[in-house]
């Protein structure tokens, strides 16, 4: 027999999207309940690969805990455990010797340059073009073969250790990345071609979910999706830490806070990172690319902070220190589950194929979200 | 020179000759009734061989290579791996129902095959009022995607039915009002006597500016009601995951994935009927030696070559763009498709009656 | 929305889809941009600095460089090394602590190369093998000095 | 984000402020420390008081001292640098605070994270449900520091 389709006395349809589902990216849960096709409350439940890395970090090494990170935002996995060494090196004062700098400065950029082209892909797989995937994993191919030669991982990379990187670069890496620049802007104009020009997709993403500066601000959402809302909230440019304070950078910001602002505002800062590597690329200084630090690091008793800009928005690393060589505790402030928070907010009054741009435009990792 | 034509004669002849005019008829109908399935099932690895192909060329890839010669086999493969696949029926699903739908989709997509012109004087059945029968039957379907959304007891299925349903409803007029405007100026319903109208040159080159409209119109508006990207409102893959065949495995969905192809393929025959001529071949005005080699190229071949040409056309737009919110796409035809269609039916129209096509 | 807006937008519409089209069409009938690389077939290019795996060299007279001091294994963020020791007699008489077992627990390795670099006399490196599945999860224990090797001469 | 960025006077501002509050400098970042039941009242102050207006609430979490809990509030301006941090000491048995969650609206999931993860009740708490943790949790806290998690691979 044919079961009554579960619906509630109001007429609304509550749906599971996830925790399987072709555009959550992972396993994210969202419960929406639908009036028709609109939706009127977006519920996420998550959790589902959270791996509660602050408590495992509590039993790791100052040396040992920043690999665990890369785990959290696995698309800037670099610049996540550049926040981890930048805590610890601020607790023991360690100078960072310049070639370190750039070389860390360097990496962050391609990695948000592969997180911004790997979200362009998907974003447009959200909205239906499957194509526009296809051509960003092409781009990100080789800004990974660019760090597979350095770093000697492709995603979780583990090249920061506090003090410096691991290793130094690699006698190629100069070469390939300028060979990387120009085939990049050529590409970054064909992205322009198929979708941000294109009109279904500006239909699809102009006015949908916006986000107005004061909820952004209310929400902690930042990163480009911040920024989308006229929020100039950039770490890089508040806080400027290591070399930042010395390039020349726009800080790409949009008024309209809907979802085509978002993604202007990546496909802004994709241009903005091309030419922080430009600069950098020719200017990298000789030195050490590693400053000499204890075998076992301890860090005195007290309370550090340290803020970086990674792809999404500000991580931040607190670590509580008892004066052991592990963290007391430790917590990691992930962007996503910030930015994930507004989603409901954005979503309300939408259709289903509006949540689906949204969460496209957000660009959600789950691993980040749950840590 | 034989053509089908001749062979279909020389088969009737012996038929009428060895079993007597009932029997001949009888074992027509049989014939026919084998034709059409093989026809489905090549057509099926054709196609689905065909859009991996496209798809994977623009997308920087190489598509399937492994299964036999460029890969020619593997769609084989794939039926081989659905036939062998369990049908699931999910609990609370209406079984009848459940397994009617994809009957009732695949037989839809076979009556329409019906006056579809495959080379010169081959036709099913070549009934008067050819194209909107087509338009008639192509309807059906919708229902057939109604009872598959309903009966799966799935709430992403039901969704994607009822998109199915409002768009399929809405773009059926567009689509009337193409085919419409081919009609008014051929004077004729039937689909041999439209394409003997444009034994002096095709629609697209005869009829100017109404024309070029109607075609695309046309195109957009099959491209919506064979449910195909980026009008797949009803499948919405990174929507609802499957939209409407979210529940179906097997066999069951192989009979949805071929009807949807085999919707292209008819939608695209109609097409190149109406706007490119079907079997007719290219003639160019008083060019003799050049209209004598194009004599020469036989009836199907031409009639192929336009249909696979517009079907590529529409996977070219289905690798490309976004797909549409539902509302958009309602918006779309009734805003822009249908006042469109309307204006332009009005224009030739006034060009038939006037004599000013070509 | 003025006849003349109407009649823009959707050239303008139908313009930008042309653009996106002629791109993938381009893309279509240029087969020289296909990126795919069909892996069996091609070996893959893998940097030499890949981390892949960890070993230990043996030089041809099946000698090694650990000396068993433990300093990768505590190193390691999640266990996977195991150095199991043993007291051997050098020539002189004297007893000295020597490597036995290197156990190397691949299953839960997660390659973050810190074990390398914290070992003193460079007696692990990374390998570049990255086709690990086996069907069983006990193939993935490795111990990884050879059978009868020995400690490298001169090697602290 | 080019307007000067002005100091803030804490000293001054702990002397406005509507209740007791001790503050600590010498720390990286300035520290208020609240009793619990004034917190609603002093962040209401922090966010709406002219020369501050603290909006954007950047991390909000919670330490477990063994012998009591401390909630930790990370404050900024949306456009200044004005960092400060709010502590509060909460009882281990019965951690209870106000929630700010109608302030800062990105306060209602980091409270729900602190709730299930330490077990701290937020009282006028819009919706104080779990939210990572599987439902059916309840009374098991997994980052206070005396939980141990029985299915550990790795022992360290």
């Amino acid at each position: 027999m044919l079961q009554e389709i579960t619906s509630t006395d109001t007429g609304c349809l509550t749906i599971n999207v996830g925790p399987q589902h072709p555009s959550t990216h992972g396993v994210l849960h969202l419960v929406i309940t639908l009036s028709g096709e609109t939706i009127l409350r977006v519920d996420p439940h998550l959790g589902y690969i959270h791996r509660s890395i602050e408590k495992m970090c509590e039993s790791l090494s100052y040396r040992q805990f920043i690999y665990v990170t890369s785990r959290m935002d696995y698309l800037s996995s670099h610049i996540n455990n550049h926040g981890c060494a930048l805590c610890v090196e601020q607790a023991l004062q360690i100078e960072v010797p310049p070639r370190a700098q750039v070389i860390r400065v360097l990496m962050d950029e391609l990695t948000r340059m592969a997180s911004h082209v790997l979200w362009w892909g998907a974003m447009a797989m959200d909205v239906g073009a499957i194509t526009p995937f296809f051509h960003a994993f092409r781009e990100r191919e080789l800004i990974n073969e660019i760090m597979e030669e350095t770093c000697g991982a492709r995603l979780t990379m583990n090249y920061m250790v506090p003090g410096g990187v691991m290793f130094d670069l690699h006698p190629n890496f100069q070469k390939r990345v300028k060979d990387f620049i120009p085939f990049f802007k050529s590409k970054l104009d064909e992205y322009d071609e198929l979708l941000t020009h294109n009109i279904i997709f500006k239909q699809r993403t102009q006015h949908i979910g916006v986000l107005s500066r004061e909820d952004a601000i209310s929400y902690g959402v930042t990163g480009p999706t911040a920024r989308a809302s006229g929020w100039a909230c950039d770490v890089r440019k508040r806080v400027p830490y290591e070399c930042y304070d010395r390039l020349r950078f726009e800080e790409v910001v949009e008024q309209a806070g809907d979802c085509y602002a978002r993604y202007l505002v990546r496909m802004g800062e994709m241009r903005q990172s091309l030419s922080l590597v430009e600069q950098l690329i020719d200017n990298i200084p000789q030195g050490d690319f590693q400053a000499k630090t204890k075998a076992v690091l301890k860090l005195p008793k007290g309370e550090f902070y340290s803020r970086v800009e990674t792809a999404r928005g500000e991580f931040g690393v607190y670590i509580v220190s008892e004066g052991g060589t592990t963290p007391y505790r430790i917590k990691f402030r992930s962007p996503g589950f910030s930015n994930l928070s507004a989603l409901d907010h954005m979503a309300r009054g939408h259709k289903i194929g509006d949540l689906v741009a949204i969460m496209g435009s957000l660009d959600l990792v789950i691993p980040d979200i749950d840590r | 020179m034989w053509s089908i034509e001749q062979i279909i004669g020389a088969l009737n002849q012996w038929l009428q000759h060895t079993l007597g005019n009932v029997g001949a008829a009888i074992a027509a109908y049989i014939l026919l009734g084998i034709f059409v399935i093989l026809f489905f099932s090549v057509l099926g690895l054709v196609l689905v061989y065909m859009e991996r192909k496209v798809s994977a060329w623009m997308q920087v890839r190489l598509g399937p290579n492994r299964v036999g010669p460029k890969g020619l086999l593997q769609t084989l493969a794939d039926t081989l791996k659905l036939m062998s696949k369990e049908g699931l029926t999910p609990a609370g699903a209406d079984r009848f129902l459940f397994n009617l739908a994809p009957v009732l989709m695949i037989v839809v997509s076979m009556l329409l095959l019906a006056p579809v012109a495959f080379a010169r004087n081959v036709q099913i059945w070549d009934l008067n009022i050819g194209v909107l029968y087509v338009s008639a039957i192509s309807s059906v379907s919708v229902l057939a995607v109604l009872i598959a959304g309903w009966s799966s007891n799935n709430k992403y299925s039901l969704l994607g039915a009822m998109r199915s349903g409002a768009q399929i409803v809405s773009y059926e007029l567009s689509a009337g009002f193409a085919i419409l405007t081919v009609a008014v100026l051929s004077g004729s319903l039937q689909v041999s006597q439209i394409i003997e109208s444009q034994q002096t040159g095709w629609w697209i080159f005869r009829g100017h500016l109404p024309v070029w409209v109607a075609t695309v119109v046309y195109l957009i508006a099959v491209t919506a009601e064979t449910n195909r990207a980026p009008f797949d409102l009803a499948e919405a893959e990174s929507e609802l995951t499957a939209g409407f065949h979210t529940e179906y495995s097997g066999m069951k969905f192989a009979l949805f994935f071929l009807a949807e192809y085999a919707n292209v393929f008819i939608a695209s025959a109609i097409g190149a009927t109406l706007f490119l001529g079907g079997w007719m071949p290219l003639h160019i005005g008083n060019w003799e030696a050049f209209n004598r080699v194009m004599d020469w190229i036989p009836s199907s071949i031409w009639f192929l070559a336009k249909t696979f040409f517009l079907i590529f056309v529409i996977m070219w737009f289905r690798w490309t763009f976004p797909r549409l919110r539902i509302d958009q796409l309602l918006e779309l035809e009734w805003k822009y498709l249908l006042p469109i269609g309307l204006v332009n039916l009005i224009l030739a129209t006034a060009i038939a009656v006037l004599g000013w096509h070509f | 929305m003025t006849l003349r807006n109407y009649l823009r937008n959707i050239f303008q519409g139908l313009r930008s889809l042309w653009t996106g089209m002629r791109r993938t069409g381009y893309y279509f009938v240029h087969h020289k941009e296909i990126i795919t690389q069909q892996y069996p077939d091609e070996p893959p290019r893998l940097a030499e600095r890949f981390r892949g795996e960890v070993v230990m060299p043996h030089n041809e007279s099946n000698e090694h460089r650990c000396t068993g001091c433990t300093a990768c294994e505590l190193a390691c963020p999640n266990g996977t090394i195991k150095i199991i020791t043993k007291y051997e007699v050098t020539p002189e008489g004297k007893k000295k602590k020597a490597l036995d077992q290197f156990i190397y627990h691949l299953e839960l390795c997660t390659l973050c190369n810190l074990c390398i670099v914290a070992c003193p006399t460079d007696a692990i490196k990374m390998s570049q093998a990255f086709e690990h599945s086996v069907l069983d999860r006990r193939e993935l224990i490795k111990i990884l000095n050879k059978p009868g090797s020995r400690l490298m001469d001169g090697v602290e | 984000m080019n307007e000067p960025q002005t100091a803030v006077d804490w000293e001054a501002v702990v002397a406005h402020a509507p209740v007791p509050v001790q503050l600590i400098s010498g720390t990286p970042w300035p520290e208020l420390h609240v009793e619990a039941p004034n917190w609603p009242d002093l962040a209401q102050f922090l966010r709406t008081a002219p020369e501050l207006q603290l909006d954007y609430l950047f991390c909000l979490t919670c330490v477990d001292w063994k012998t009591h809990l401390t909630m930790v509030y990370h404050l900024n301006h949306s456009r200044q640098e004005r960092v400060v941090v709010v502590k509060s000491q909460l009882d281990r048995d019965q951690p209870q605070i106000a929630s700010v969650a109608g302030i800062w609206r990105t306060a209602e999931f980091h409270e729900r994270e602190v709730f299930e993860m330490f077990g701290v009740q937020f009282l006028g708490h819009p919706d104080l449900r779990l939210l990572i943790l599987p439902e059916g949790w309840e009374g098991r806290n997994p980052l206070r520091k005396d939980y141990e998690d029985p299915v550990n691979m790795i022992r360290l």
